[in-house]
Parts: structure tokens; C-alpha cells; sequence
């Protein structure tokens, strides 16, 4: 494909490359804004020993929960992996390593990853279990902890829009760790609800620049929610 | 008596002040948007996105896409604004937050907090606790003074892996509001009809009693 | 003001707080986003000792750079000063101190200074004058130098639109320098060219939340441009 | 003959490849835009935050919300995108765009830059040069090889303060195309009619001339 076209048809190609052992940074909270046709092509794949960089680690049979019965996941850095009994029973049992981040350093480490950024100072985590073999340092009377940034060989990302060029749009809280995964992939694979022409994004109102992203293409998505928590009609 | 959940989250809600940006961890803490005093606004915070957290949706409004930080489905109030989680936390951890309430396994006099992790037995990670305690001025943590056993969770140290060092100055229990400072507990207020003495014994780590601990008012 | 209302009616309001000594943090990039109103109001107060921290300083009439005649800015954090007679004179004579630092740097500063990073790595500046009593350490065989967040006292911001929660947008390359600033300041006021009632902008595409923003005005601006280069319209 | 400002961006121009973000910096590499080669889209990025930059504007679409890094008003090209100074650095600092092109006054063997200060001369600032050539692999820098008075800048070791260390790889002069290694420029290309005598006497750092120097050809 020609110039910045970056539309994938197959999900095959949209993982093309992916190997055993591979780092893989994946956007997502809980199993809001998931790739969740890449998760599945991933499984189909059946690449083993991978490292993944995610929030949560889905539920059982959704999000990257699927990806555990077949031990695909060597090692998962997250801020929250409840919800998932296969998953509790791997880490108690050793099969698979945790590397348990806080939420907003994950997210900042993602960034800073995408930025060129290889660490930064912050206060979360100070004096806790975290802040093992880190170092510590005082700024203006208050303590710190120095965290590295990450990367992965891939990123894959769920976002509402795309144009051909790979400009991305997200909706509403499906956004979360997206636009910071896209950033920190080597190649970043998006999965989208749309795509449009280049130009049809106000140019002003794109979440992620195309430059951040390698390969995009339209899936279905189920969209399984978590807690359904409602109110009833007549308030 | 020991207050109900309704109640905690009620005497949180008296702490609200008018234009705060609040962040409400899961559980108690969320039970506190019902109880905002009239003719105070507040926004809510949820830290996986989204400022401006409005009431449940309908079953007409649901939207997988709007969820809040304990993955419920939400709506949004007016004015709400949506961003991403490097951005929630920046203005999690840059103090921007005016007030974050959140729930504890123990607190102790050092302001310390282990809330994410009992060894051996529940591992299910500190999502964005570790961040919300370091970076707020203002937190107000809310749990059970004791366990069903009796055993004290106000300690002079904590026995559990720690979610934050230093960083927690009011606590609210069912059984009392204090103040951690100086390396001990204050006491500023007990639930209404609950003893001092009571409060004392429930209370491992060390308590400091003025002369006058008023009762809740509710 | 009740609640979330950030409206102010007057500069004198905007500004008001504003003491001699202070920092300031400045949006803006060239003549293009600068909060022109606001820049008027401190040299109508007469402020001085201020620290200025900007990517640029106007020109001689426009800008900053009225704040200069009256010698009102004692230092300024900048990473390009051309284009103004006064203030090379001034920097020349050692009335005024500048710090230069890198583009990319002094955004990443105010960021991080919002953001709760007292300080981060970078490669840029790394074996230059930049990098002067600074850290350095190599990550993965590079060498980064680390650098420290900024915050102010004040920032000055211009925006397109506001809702009187001070949620923002930036239209165009107006935006630079002005989301970063905006949260970097202990009180941050915004110059808009339109108010609009909370709800009216969609939440998916604010720029600038308003929890980093104290206070809003509604003024007219002048929008200079510096460089003005056209093509003839039958291209 | 040395190349004109236009060839030196026309040569340049021939390093582009199809899908290339790329950032060009003032002056010379500004004109790399009007010869991209038939065939081959690139995006421009000018760090100001903007990707996707277009020409020049009519006086019909002028706005002064829209300009390029040079201050210059500009337009946009279909498919651009705005984004903050952060976000406009992350990109350049992350290494993602592809291709970087800018002047320097001094460049030296061990790929050293200076192009951003003269002391007690001139003091405009470093701008964005600093993160460009720290954050990409990718530079070519483009100058003179010489001053009017014949005062190499191809130095065994630069004499200005420095805009980056060890991060030029590739110089191209208006008597050459020259690549930095091992310690030394390695010539790889001569402009049309401009004999190796003379960029050697103008290459005041260690220059390795291979058996073969092909003429560039426009």
C-alpha cells in the first residue's frame, strides 16, 4: 500500500510479525476499549511466552483472559488483575509472573516510552512494595521513586475512528490506556469501529496522530460489559 | 452504634466543599455522591478517564464505552471532560484533585496505609490507590475500625504491604472520625452513641483524647 | 462564584494576586496563542522581579515583550529569544538573565511540573551547555542528562472557547505551549474568544479539563503575525 | 560549481522515501518540500504541533492560528493533525518521525553539531534543534562547507557550543554528500564539477576519499 495508507484487511496481516516471547503493550481498562479481534487473532496465532503490558488482564473467557488457558502469557506488568480465576490460579502456582505497577505509573511509563523519556521521578509508590530496588530521591522535601519507561514490540489498540492514514479518534472512557499504548509499540496495531477518509477528521480533534500507528483495520466488537449497574427509568 | 455504610458515606459528604474536585475509590467512598449537601457542587473524578461522573445510566442509556473506575456503567454530568489514563493521573499525582476518599485493610500512626494486598491470600493488585494517596493533600480514608474478631486495623504500624507511606491524616471509621498526626491518633468525633472507651479499646496503635469528642451529627 | 463557575468579568480580576517576584508560565508560541489581554494586565500593574517562563518573548511591541521596557521580567526560560531589539540589549547588559532550554525540554518541564514528575531524563542537551551541573546516566547504552519540572505562580493561557467550568479548546497551532502551561500553574487564568455554557462542548474533545483551570475572561485579540507568507491564489 | 540553496534541497529531497514523516528545519531544508520526488508522500511535522503542514496559505486563507515552526503562516494538508508542544516532542523525542533536515554552522568527525549560538555574537536560542538531533536517527545537516573567507566547517572537533554530540551521521554541502564515521567524513558525493583537490583543502576535519566519488545528479 502506497504513501500513508494504513489499512490492513485480514487480521493475519494486522498481527504479521508477532513471535514468540514478544513484548506486547495493550490498551484497555478492564474490558472497556479492548482489541478484542487482536486478542482473538493472537490466540488463534497461539504465540507463546509473551510479555503483556496492560491494566487488567480480562475476565476468563473475554479480553486478554482468553490467552491465558493455552499459557500464551509468560509475564503480565498491570495495576489490577482481579475478576479472572484461571488467572489467580497461574499466579499462585508460578506458571505466570506479575509485575504489579500502579495504575498512573503504568500509564506514565507507557508515555514516557512513546516519548523518549527512559525514567522519571514520582511519589507514587514511595515506601511501599514497589519502590524495591528502585532508587529514592528527595525533591523539595518530598520522597520519590525513580521508574523506567516501557515499550513493546507491539501495541495493539482499540480506538472508534480512524482515517487511512492511522489519525485516531476514541470514544469516550474506551480511550484510557489507548492513546498511550499506540505511542509505545514498535508497531502499533489499531483496531477500529470506522474508518474514513484522510481529511475527514477535524484535524484539531484527533486523540492520536498517524505517525504513532503502523496498522489499522475495521472489526466487529461485542463490547461486554463488566458491572451493569443502572438506574431505574423514572429517577 | 457502630455507623451503617449510608451513614460513613454521609459524614464524608459533610467534608465536601463547594467547587471540589473529588476522586471516590470503590465501595464505601462511592456511596458518598448521594449524599453531596445541597447547595454544594462537586465534580467527580474517575481515574480511568473521565471528570464529571454522573448518576447510573438507564437501562436506555447504557454504553459500554462509559464506564468508571470500578468498570460500572456510568453517564456523564454536565461539563464533563474525557481523557486519557497518563492524563487522569497527572492530575491525580499533580494535586489537582481537591479531595480523594478511598477504603483501607489498615491505617497507622505514621499516616501510613496498606490497602491492595494480603499475602498468601488476595492479590488482586492496587490499580490507582498507590497513585491517589501519594498524590493527594487531602485524603480521607474510610473502613471498619476492627475486624469481626475485634482485632484493631488503627495500628502503631502496619502489618501489611503498604499502599502509601506517610500520606494519610483523616480517618473515618464506623465507630469514630480522627486525625493522624505527631505519631497518633487524634480523636475529633464519635459515631453517635458509641463510647470513648469502646473507641480506646478498639484502637491498637496510639490515641490521643481531648477533653471534648463531640458526637456525629447527621 | 458559585460552584464551578470560573467566568471573571475583569483583567484587574483575571490577574488579580499577581506579585512582584513571582513566576509566570506563558503559552503561546511566536506571536500565535498568546494570551494578549492578560500580557497588557501585568504591565498595566506594573508587576516586577517577574520569572517569565515562555517559549518565546514577543517582539518589541507585542507580547512579552511589552514587559520589557519597564524591566518588569527579571529572568526569562525560554528556548528562542530572537526577533527583539529591546531584549537582546537587555540580555547583552546582564539586565536580564535567561535560561535557555531546549523546546521539546521546557514543554516536557511543564508538563511534568502538572503532572507530579519533580523530574525526568532526556537525551536532549546531552554534551551541550544545557546539560551544565545537570545528571547524567546512561539507559540501554544512551546517554540522557535529567531534567527538572517547572510550576508558576500564575500561567497565562489563551484558548479558542471555554465553558464557564473552564474546560478548553485550542484552534490550530494556537494550542503550542497553552495545555501545558495551563496545568503547570498554581493559578491559571485563561484569555478566550468565546464562552460557551458547561455542556455545549463535547467531552471527547476538550483539550484542557478544568481542574487545571482558576479563572476565565472573554476578550478581543489582535492576533499579530509574525512571518506573514502567502502564495498567489492561481497556484 | 557549488550547489545553489535550491540543488542542496533538491539532493535532499532524493533521501526522502515514500510514507517519510519528516521535519524541516529552517531555511534550506524548508525548500526540500517544493521537490519531493513523483511518486512518494511525505508528512511534514513542524514541532510548533502540527503534522501535515501544507503550503503556504492564499491571502484568502491567511490565519494567524496557523503557522509552522519558522512562524511562517501556513495551511494544512489533508489528513494533518494539531497536538501540544508535549505531544509534538514526544514524537520527535520518541524517535517517530522519520527523516530529520537541518543547518548547523559546525559539524565535526565524531558527528558533533553546532548551530545555535556564536558567543558574545549571538544568542537567538537553541528552539527545538536540540531535540530534533537528540531524538532522530536520521539527520542530514545541511550548510556550507565553508565560510566566504574559505574557513572550513567539517572540524576535526566543533569550536562553537554544541547543539548535540555524537549525533550527525550524514552532511550535506554545497561542494558534497558526506558521511560521518569511524571518526571521520567519508565523501560520498561531489556537486557537479567540483573537484575532490578542493573539498579536501575545504574539509579541515580527517576526510576519507574512497577510490570512487560519483558526481551528484540532479
Amino acid at each position: 500500500m502506497a504513501g500513508f495508507d494504513k489499512v490492513v484487511s485480514s487480521y493475519e496481516e494486522a498481527m504479521a510479525g508477532l513471535e514468540d516471547n514478544m513484548t506486547i503493550i495493550s490498551g484497555g481498562f478492564g474490558l472497556c476499549g479492548i482489541a478484542e479481534n487482536l486478542i482473538t487473532e493472537i490466540k488463534r496465532k497461539g504465540t507463546k511466552g509473551l510479555t503483556m503490558v496492560s491494566n487488567n488482564c480480562g475476565v476468563d473467557d473475554f479480553g486478554l483472559g482468553v490467552l491465558l488457558p493455552n499459557r500464551q502469557i509468560k509475564k503480565i506488568i498491570a495495576s489490577y488483575v482481579g475478576e479472572n480465576a484461571e488467572f489467580e490460579r497461574q499466579m499462585m502456582s508460578g506458571e505466570l509472573e506479575v509485575e504489579l505497577t500502579p495504575q498512573g505509573t503504568l500509564a506514565e511509563k507507557m508515555r514516557a516510552g512513546g516519548a523518549g523519556i527512559p525514567a522519571f521521578f514520582t511519589a507514587t509508590g514511595y515506601g511501599t512494595p514497589v519502590a524495591e530496588g528502585k532508587e529514592e530521591r528527595e525533591f523539595n522535601g518530598r520522597h520519590y521513586i525513580l521508574e523506567q519507561a516501557i515499550t513493546g514490540d507491539f501495541a495493539i489498540v482499540k480506538a472508534w475512528k480512524a482515517d487511512r492514514y492511522g489519525n485516531l479518534v476514541f470514544r469516550k472512557t474506551a480511550r484510557n490506556f489507548n492513546p498511550l499504548a499506540a505511542t509505545a509499540g514498535k508497531i502499533t496495531v489499531v483496531e477500529v469501529e470506522e474508518i474514513v477518509e484522510p481529511g475527514e477528521l477535524d484535524p484539531d480533534q484527533i486523540h492520536t496522530p498517524g505517525i504513532y500507528v503502523n496498522r489499522v483495520i475495521q472489526g466487529t466488537f461485542e463490547k461486554r460489559i463488566e458491572q451493569r449497574t443502572i438506574r431505574s427509568s423514572a429517577k | 452504634m457502630a455507623l451503617t455504610r449510608e451513614q460513613l458515606a454521609q459524614r464524608v459528604a459533610q467534608e465536601l466543599q463547594d467547587g471540589y474536585y473529588v476522586n471516590l475509590g470503590i465501595g464505601i467512598p462511592t456511596l458518598v455522591a448521594n449524599y453531596v449537601p445541597e447547595g454544594i457542587e462537586v465534580m467527580l473524578q474517575s481515574e480511568n478517564g473521565l471528570l464529571g461522573m454522573g448518576q447510573f445510566p438507564t437501562e436506555e442509556e447504557i454504553d459500554a464505552d462509559l464506564i468508571n473506575a470500578g468498570k460500572q456503567t456510568v453517564t456523564m454530568a454536565t461539563g464533563a471532560s474525557i481523557f486519557d489514563s497518563a492524563e487522569s493521573f497527572a492530575m491525580i499525582r499533580g494535586g489537582h484533585v481537591d479531595l480523594t476518599v478511598l477504603g483501607a485493610f489498615e491505617v497507622d500512626v505514621s499516616g501510613n496505609i496498606a490497602s491492595y494486598m494480603i499475602p498468601g491470600k488476595l492479590i488482586k493488585g492496587m490499580g490507582g490507590a498507590m497513585d491517589l494517596v501519594a498524590g493527594a493533600d487531602n485524603i480521607i480514608v474510610t473502613m471498619t475500625h476492627a475486624s469481626k474478631h475485634g482485632v484493631s486495623k488503627l495500628l502503631p504500624s502496619c502489618t501489611l504491604p503498604l499502599t502509601g507511606k506517610g500520606c494519610i491524616k483523616k480517618v473515618l471509621t464506623d465507630l469514630a472520625f480522627l486525625e493522624i498526626k505527631d505519631g497518633a491518633f487524634h480523636l475529633l468525633e464519635r459515631a453517635p452513641g458509641v463510647s470513648i472507651d469502646e473507641i480506646k479499646h478498639l484502637t491498637a496503635g496510639k490515641l490521643v483524647i481531648p477533653d471534648d469528642v463531640p458526637e456525629m451529627i447527621f
